[in-house]
């Protein structure tokens, strides 16, 4: 489902907008290793964030957006 | 803008060397074919060229339009694989101008109108086919919507008929009305719309643009893009450096990739479409359907093949193939749609990579960066846009300034919010 | 017709005969035949009519690559165009057509096409045509279109059964012939789970038909003791009759069983076909090679083989392709046919081979080297051939080999590109990763001994290794002859395609001089076989005539499928009725009994209306509209989103999905609330009611339920996964009714536990758990999409049918009735609430009328980007109501409004009308309408613009709200 | 009001006719039943609170628990009253969890026998081999396109739950798929 990266700014925070465009509808996009979200939705619902060649769609890494979430924040897990 | 009288005349003005007809090809039988000439020469890229394009697809028709509207013939187009390697070589050969909004509608209509006089203009048979595209709908909600969508190419002259299921199955008897899970309710016609032979619309583009002075360079990669004080001096390329003062990116799912060049993050995702093609069989089916319960669509081809295909995998991916799921969904929704068709064999699939926008509708704009000018974002749509992305793209390089049809198709629409959404589901390249 | 049929040999059952027919005539063959080898052994040559020149063809292979033998099999709904002779196993009964010809495959008028041929030649329809313009589509395609395709296909529905599976293993082995067994068993040995599929109707792969010697038997004879074996061991699986079509990301294979294609119809139960997605930890390619045809002047006339299948033919299906054979071949293997063609009889006139040097081959048959042949002399049969040297040979039958190419196809599925191995003369596989290996002559091992070899080497990483039995080598040497440059008459390279080497040199010729090029101009390797024969020699040609090396010149793409698969197969069960599941309302056998109408609401089945007899939709929609309003009516509304959200945070979660404010909701209360996307448009709506102080029961549309769950999927998990809250969809567990109008109340009371409904204790927007009909769990809620004083009642699903009907029951003397989601939706249009029409993705909160619920205090989803310039403009459509000028005219869904004195333009275009509906209330039709900058022009008069069915007529914008505007009947 | 004790209505009440059906010539390799009415009630853990959660579970009597995603499990019992698992868990584990209903939501049907495995591999990429998803494993997977939870419950005994609404739909294709090997509905 697209480019993980992108962080979400806060709506309150008015520092952050000229962020909001790059975070809604710019992507990096490129060829060789991404890292993107996926949904399971056919199964356990969870939403995870793959590291992926776009060129091979060899999968190097899997971890759940949570826990990418996290980490991006700082927060233990 | 340029009338369409005027665009014609200018076409007839225009002549190859080497004139194609029947009786061309009676001589030369005679001749056992030993004298015809190539359709295009294969030059050595020149030091400079006043324009550059990136990507044999539009960008032929660009170089084309550069040459023969605004005369503007020191151009190059460059190739990083076999002209026509693209996504214009590998779609499913739909053109319609069935839009609802008006920043689409008008230009589609005029790509529309520049199809049916193609053949004329270039001198080549690109099996230009008005045997009318279908959509099917199946519910009271599908059906409004598409009379929304009816009325509004109708307002705008364009030709639509909203079919009743009895009127669609006067055309396809063959279809499965009743019986299926999702009964047809009825449907959107649009008569002129049809099929034009991909790869032939490569080639009379290559073949126009190159009698008229345009250098096509076949495998020929641009590895980078040279900018100095925010003004394009040229590209690197796999066969050297090569300077020039304006540069036209029309590199399809390879946008983001090139754009990247130039230090330019673009509103876009590069996703895998998949086709279909069938063993050739007898005359089956006339004009183009498309399913509305399930993605879906087919036509066939002259050689007799069914054509389909169906929705894009829905990743990222720059491999030009696609997955299982996919192909399953299309060929459910097949024969849900023609019950008949459970005993046709699929014969050969292939991908390409598209430029998934995040307004589902394309990008042909200036940038920043003076020189630099951007055709993108043509989803699994710009087979028909064709002629006319190249017309405008032309337009929009020659001129400095965007041309009244591709106004609308802004680099900054996403940011002033004035995206240009037809199926509503915005930011969601995956789903467009 | 004498018999080709030899005295004995063959794994043909001459104790069975089986009764077929070919153009109508009748013949017989025996079981383990083919069509084929059936019609061969009853001396039938002509079998087709070529694509573009309707030259006579026969058959070519013994396999999938047949480009020429290609029959229309069986009839009606079981018709399949375009069908191999040479894979099609006999059956009793079987009937088959020849394709392409008219009116007889013996005399066919197409052929005049020949005539025609030195103007035919590749891309001829790129260069006429096209004048006068419209006679392309009146004319020249019409005819073109005719004389294309081969076959006919069936139109009919198709009777058979189709199922699909998955299965797992770590090691996939791709083909049955000496490498593919070793392979299988020495990983059988070592106990790892084996799958080895093989596309023959029977496991063996060449040693079927090859006259071998392995450990001390007949090749066959070992084949079967190792087939046994593998049969019998638990961990390995077998697949005859299935081809592998596709490698896919993941290690997934795609492959097809042809369950039932070798008998007349499937039996009871069983499918026709198996679509087999094989999950594989690694993979084996054992696909053998390919024979090559010679390119040379009349190669295609019936008569003219592969010198391969000419021996299949003897030795398997004990069949005599002719009485007197030459042998063409620029390798050794032609040498083998001469051989076995003697030891069962038949004249081998002379082996032609086109070396100056001396085989290694023993043939005991004349041979010419240094030779090629310029042409076939013949129509419908070969009756003999010519030399380079002039000299003239008698004979019916020419066996040609050119070489052989590894089937490496599978391999190069993924992208990767084949590797020219000099050696061999032949492309063989590109180095993968791993998952899948070519072993045997896929992977250029051209001797027996090497492909056992190589094969149980691969097996063997396994653990248990696995001794290569001893067995005799037959020589292989070769040296590329491509094409013969003197031929007299035409060369074909894709014979199925009709494209000869005169073809490709006009296409290097006119600037089409990519392989690529050359394919899409010649459609060289564009038919049914995907160039099996043909391509390899093409590509050779073009590199000669380039001045390049096959390397460099390179093929063209693989992909899927190696052989084509038939539409039924990867439907499999998911066709008719049954393409996608139905999702039935717990309230559906209530609604059935009542006499409802259902409608496709997505996956769901809703009840539209009730008709009494003699009923339209229209009048029954009225009435059920009127009895609601009037008196009390009963609503299905149970396919609403339901979604349990909990936890400490629930409150702050819901906060930020929704624009407007939930954490200030107290308890038992229930609030309407809307829903953004990121980028500002509105996304869902609904009702979300506060049961506890930690759990909330949120709605949502019947459309986005799904979107909206994943969207808050999303939120929490990417984007807030710290806050505490769990959710879960309750959608189904609940049957949730609407039960609205003056009487809904005094109806609910005599259903209701120990609950007194009034508006102190009930008022509007309450929301409580209480119980029904004597202690069964509900939520009550007091909302209204009716505009009427109105409730919805949700009990757990098993119940609900019985609790509507207790509601009807305790409505009757109020004179209730149930109605659909016509009526609903009338009454929504009256009282001018959105729904999906509205919420189409392009509109915001403002253009429906709701900006002020978008709060300015918090942070949520969509607030910023809703601020954009482009979705505040004043010109932005905007939610107005609409009606006819004149009372009767009727307005259409999706007709477009255009200023009164404005004529039809896009400029002009003002907006259009999203949702209509009959009004019982006003009595007269009445719209929903998005117009530029709506909120001010209530009043104005505008045209209602339906070119589609052209009607335009004059029509007045007012407030959304048609009816009721005091909301007097909702609070009564 | 009512008359009589209201009584749970099946999903395939009238659809899982009891009988012989399939291949007539085979002795029924599938048994498909249908377990109605059962108690289901979605459990799933509050932030922090997983380890106390599947502590908590693991002491559960008279009730099968099934993983069914992140920190979320099925609790699943048959022949108890209609909501008392579900106020049971309440008691049990408040504060600790977040407990849904289910036990109408969805429905289970069994199917065991030889050709069990067989006929669910015609449905789902789950490897059902016994080393790979040994008894009591769950998965959620999609079946006929409808996600489904399954679970084996014994060697060659599965259990599959989903969404009542698809009951119907999703039982014509199970029935067909253990056509072949003639199925027995109890
Ligand atoms: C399977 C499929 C079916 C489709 N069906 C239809 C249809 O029925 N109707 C329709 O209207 N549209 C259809 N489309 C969409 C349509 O094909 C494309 O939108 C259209 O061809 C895009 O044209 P283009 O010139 O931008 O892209 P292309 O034709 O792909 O041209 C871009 C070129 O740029 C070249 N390039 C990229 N990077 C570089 C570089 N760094 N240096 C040099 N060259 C470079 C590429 O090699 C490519 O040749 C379909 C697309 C696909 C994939
Ligand atoms: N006479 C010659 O010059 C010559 C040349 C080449 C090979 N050979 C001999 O041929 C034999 C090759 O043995 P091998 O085991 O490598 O191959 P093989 O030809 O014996 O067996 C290959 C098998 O793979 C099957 N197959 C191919 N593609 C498939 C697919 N996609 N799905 C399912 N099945 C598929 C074929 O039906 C065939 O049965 C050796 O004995 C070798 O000596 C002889
Ligand atoms: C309209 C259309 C018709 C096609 N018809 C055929 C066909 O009849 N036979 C065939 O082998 N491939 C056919 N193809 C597919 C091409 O062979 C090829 O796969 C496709 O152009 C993509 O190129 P690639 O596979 O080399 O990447 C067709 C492609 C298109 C776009
Ligand atoms: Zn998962």
């Amino acid at each position: 489902m697209g480019d993980a990266t992108p962080q979400r700014p806060r709506s309150t925070d008015p520092a952050a907008a000229e962020r909001w465009f790059d975070y809604v509808y710019l992507r990096s996009n490129p060829k060789g290793l991404l890292d993107e979200y996926a949904h399971h939705s056919g199964g356990c619902r969870s939403w995870l964030v793959i590291t992926r060649d776009t060129q091979t769609h060899d999968i190097f890494a899997v971890t759940t957006a949570r826990e990418f979430a996290n980490k991006r924040n700082g927060v233990a897990t | 803008m340029t009338s369409f009288k005027e665009a014609v005349r200018r076409a007839k003005s225009l002549k190859t060397d080497m004139h194609y007809s029947v009786f061309s090809l009676l001589k030369n039988a005679l001749s056992k074919h030993r004298n015809w000439t190539p359709a295009w020469r294969e030059p050595e890229p020149k030091k400079n060229y006043d324009v550059v394009i990136v990507g044999a697809g539009h960008g032929l028709a660009t170089a084309y339009y550069l040459a023969r509207e605004h005369g503007i013939t020191n151009v190059a187009v460059l190739e990083k694989g076999w002209l026509g390697s693209g996504n214009i070589g590998r779609n499913t050969t739909i053109v319609r101008s069935n839009y609802m909004l008006p920043e689409n509608n008008p230009f589609y209509e005029w790509s529309m109108k520049l199809w049916e006089r193609f053949e004329q203009d270039f001198n080549f048979n690109a099996m230009v086919s008005q045997r009318g595209v279908l959509n099917l709908c199946h519910t009271d909600a599908q059906y409004d919507a598409f009379a929304r969508r009816g009325n509004a190419m109708r307002i705008d002259g364009v030709d639509a008929v909203l079919l009743e299921a009895e009127g669609v199955r006067r055309l396809y008897p063959f279809l499965d009305f009743d019986n299926g899970r999702f009964p047809i309710r009825g449907g959107l016609l649009q008569p002129r719309g049809g099929t034009v032979r991909h790869d032939a619309v490569a080639w009379a583009y290559a073949r126009g643009a190159d009698s008229l002075g345009v250098d096509i360079i076949q495998n020929c990669e641009v590895t980078g893009i040279r900018v100095d004080r925010g003004q394009v001096a040229g590209v690197e390329t796999t066969r050297g450096f090569i300077g020039c003062r304006k540069l036209g990116v029309a590199a399809a799912g390879n946008s983001s990739e090139v754009a990247a060049m130039a230090g330019l993050k673009l509103p876009i995702e590069s996703h895998v479409m998949q086709a279909f093609v069938s063993e050739g069989i007898k005359p089956y089916i006339e004009g183009v359907i498309t399913f509305g319960a399930g993605h879906f669509y087919v036509s066939q081809s002259d050689k007799g093949g069914l054509v389909f295909g169906g929705d894009i995998d829905g990743y990222n991916s720059y491999a030009r193939r696609g997955n299982l799921p996919m192909l399953e969904h299309v060929i459910e929704a097949g024969v849900a749609m023609i019950p008949g068709l459970s005993r046709v064999r699929v014969v050969r699939s292939w991908g390409g990579i598209v430029d998934m926008s995040m307004d589902g509708s394309p990008i042909i704009d200036k940038t920043h960066i003076d020189g630099l000018y951007l055709n993108a974002g043509w989803c699994y749509g710009g087979f028909k846009a064709t002629p006319a992305s190249g017309w405008c793209f032309a337009h929009t390089i020659a001129c400095d300034k965007a041309h009244e049809l591709n106004a609308a198709f802004r680099l900054d629409r996403f940011q002033r919010g004035y995206t240009i959404d037809e199926k509503g589901v915005g930011a969601t390249p995956n789903l467009h | 017709m004498t018999s080709h049929r030899l005295p004995q040999g063959g794994l043909i059952d001459r104790s069975a005969a089986l009764q077929f027919t070919f153009d109508g005539k009748h013949f017989s063959g025996h079981p383990g035949d083919t069509l084929a080898s059936a019609l061969l052994a009853n001396g039938k040559r002509l079998l087709g009519r070529s694509f573009k020149y309707h030259r006579p063809r026969g058959v070519i292979s013994a396999g999938t690559s047949e480009p020429n033998a290609l029959v229309e099999l069986r009839e009606d709904g079981r018709k399949e165009a375009n069908t191999r002779a040479t894979t099609i196993e006999l059956y009793d009964g079987l009937i088959a057509k020849s394709q392409n010809r008219w009116p007889s495959l013996n005399f066919d008028v197409g052929a005049v096409n020949s005539l025609a041929a030195p103007v035919f030649v590749a891309g001829f329809y790129y260069k006429t045509f096209m004048w006068p313009k419209s006679f392309w589509e009146k004319l020249y395609e019409p005819a073109i279109r005719r004389m294309a395709g081969l076959g006919s296909a069936s139109k009919e529905p198709d009777p058979d059964l189709y199922e699909k599976s998955y299965a797992h293993c770590d090691l996939l082995v791709i083909g049955s012939g000496p490498a593919g067994l070793m392979a299988a068993l020495a990983a059988a040995r070592s106990n790892v789970r084996v799958i080895l599929a093989d596309e023959g109707s029977r496991l063996g792969g060449s040693l079927l038909f090859e006259k071998e010697e392995i450990g001390g038997r007949s090749g066959l004879d070992w084949a079967s003791e190792v087939i046994a074996e593998l049969a019998s061991t638990p961990n390995v699986t077998l697949l005859p009759r299935t081809t592998v079509f596709g490698w896919y990301d993941g290690n997934i294979f795609g492959a097809i069983e042809r369950v039932n294609d070798h008998v007349a119809v499937p039996p009871p139960h069983e499918p026709r076909q198996r679509y087999w997605r094989i999950i594989a930890k690694r993979a084996v390619l054992a696909a053998g090679a390919e024979e090559r045809p010679i390119v040379f002047g009349g190669n295609d006339v019936p008569g003219v083989m592969l010198a391969s299948a000419v021996r299949a033919y003897s030795n398997r299906y004990a069949v005599a392709c002719g009485r007197t054979a030459v042998v063409f071949t620029n390798n050794d293997s032609g040498y083998r046919t001469a051989h076995d063609l003697r030891a069962c009889g038949v004249a081998v006139e002379a082996i032609v081979d086109s070396r100056a040097e001396k085989s290694g081959a023993a043939s005991g048959v004349r041979t010419v080297h240094a030779r090629t042949i310029t042409r076939v002399i013949g129509g419908k049969s070969v009756s003999g051939i010519q030399l380079n040297d002039g000299t003239r040979l008698e004979c019916d039958l020419v066996a040609m080999s050119g070489g052989w190419s590894p089937i490496v196809n599978l391999a190069c599925q993924r992208g990767a590109k084949p590797q020219w191995n000099p050696d061999i003369a032949g492309f063989v596989s590109p180095p993968t990763n791993g998952s899948l290996v070519a072993v045997g002559s896929a992977a250029g091992k051209m001797l027996l001994s090497e492909c056992l070899a190589d094969g149980a080497a691969e097996g063997s990483q396994y653990g248990k290794s696995l001794a290569v039995p001893k067995c005799r080598d037959e020589a292989f040497a070769v040296s590329p002859l491509w094409w013969v440059k003197s031929s007299k008459g035409k060369a074909f390279v894709d014979y199925q395609n009709d494209a000869t080497a005169d073809d490709i040199l006009l296409s290097e010729r006119e600037g089409y001089t990519d392989v690529e090029h050359v394919k899409r101009y010649t459609t060289t390797g564009m038919a049914t076989d995907q160039g099996k024969l043909g391509n390899v020699n093409a590509i050779a040609i073009l590199a000669e005539v380039k001045g390049k090396t096959i390397e460099e010149v390179g093929t063209t793409t693989f992909r899927p499928f190696y052989t084509p698969v038939s539409f039924g197969a990867l439907a499999g069960p998911f066709s008719g009725k049954h393409f996608q599941p139905i999702r039935k309302s717990p309230l559906h056998e209530w609604a059935t009994d009542l006499g409802a109408t259902f409608v496709d609401a997505g996956l769901w089945i809703r009840s539209a209306w009730f008709p009494k007899q003699g009923e339209t939709w229209l009048a029954s929609a009225d009435r059920e509209v009127r009895n609601a309003r009037e008196r009390v009516g009963v609503c299905d509304v149970s396919t609403l989103g339901k979604i349990d959200v909990q936890g400490k945070d629930a409150a702050a979660f819901l906060d930020r999905l929704y624009c407007n404010t939930f954490s200030t909701l107290a308890i038992g209360r229930a609030r309407y609330g809307i829903m953004l996307r990121e980028d500002g448009i509105t996304f869902d709506d609904g009702t979300t009611s506060r049961l506890s102080d930690d759990h909330f029961f949120m709605t949502t549309t019947t459309a986005n339920a799904g979107r909206v769950m994943s969207h808050i999927e999303f939120c929490h998990q990417a984007l807030w996964p710290d806050l505490d809250v769990s959710y879960v969809s309750v959608t189904e567990q609940w049957a949730q009714m609407a039960v609205a109008g003056p009487k809904a109340r005094a109806t609910l009371q005599k259903v209701v536990d120990d609950v007194t409904l009034s508006d102190t204790t009930f008022p509007y927007l309450a929301a409580k758990e209480i119980t029904v009909l004597g202690g069964v769990t509900a939520r009550l809620f007091r909302i209204s999409f009716s505009g009427e004083h109105a409730y919805e009642l949700s009990v757990p699903a098993d119940y609900g049918s019985m609790a509507a009907r207790a509601i009807m029951k305790a409505g009757e003397e109020f004179g209730i009735a149930p109605y659909g989601t016509e009526a609903l939706s009338i009454m929504r249009i009256e009282k001018g609430h959105v729904a999906g029409a509205e919420l189409n993705g392009t509109t915001t909160a403002a253009d429906l009328g709701l900006g002020r619920m978008m709060s300015t205090k918090k942070d949520y989803i969509g607030r910023v980007m809703a601020g954009r310039e482009g979705l505040l403009s004043k010109n932005r459509q905007c939610l107005v109501g609409l009606r006819a000028v004149n009372k009767a005219d009727r307005i259409r869904g999706g007709s477009h409004l255009l200023k009164k004195s404005d004529s039809p333009s896009m400029a002009n275009d003002q907006g259009y009308v999203s949702s209509v509906a009959w009004s019982p209330m006003l009595d007269q039709w009445i719209g929903l309408a998005l117009l530029a900058n709506g909120r001010e022009r209530h009043g104005e008069v505008l045209t209602i613009f339906d070119g589609l069915r052209n009607k335009n007529f004059l029509g007045e914008v007012c407030d959304p709200v048609h009816y009721d505007k005091e909301n007097t009947k909702l609070h009564a | 009001m009512p008359e009589q004790k209201p009584v749970r209505a099946s999903p395939l009440a009238g659809v899982a006719r009891p009988g012989r059906f399939g291949s007539p010539t085979k002795t029924p390799g599938v048994e498909l039943s249908v377990l109605h009415p059962a108690s289901i009630v979605t459990v799933i853990a509050r932030k922090d609170c997983a380890d106390r959660l599947r502590d908590a579970l693991a002491k559960l009597k008279d009730c099968s628990v099934y993983w069914a995603g992140f920190q979320q499990y099925y609790v699943v019992a048959e022949g108890r009253a209609d909501d008392a698992l579900h106020r049971e868990l309440m008691e049990q584990l408040s504060g600790i969890a977040t407990i849904s209903d289910q036990s109408h939501g969805r429905i289970i049907i069994r199917i065991s026998g030889p050709n069990a495995r067989q006929t669910l591999a015609k449905g789902t990429p789950v490897d059902l081999h016994p080393d790979e998803f040994a008894v009591g494993k769950s998965a959620l997977t999609q079946m006929s396109h409808v996600v489904v939870h399954l679970t084996r419950t014994g060697k060659d005994t599965f259990e599959v739950s989903l969404f009542r609404g698809f009951a119907e739909s999703f039982w014509e294709w199970l029935a067909q798929q253990a056509g072949e090997f003639g199925y027995r509905v109890a």
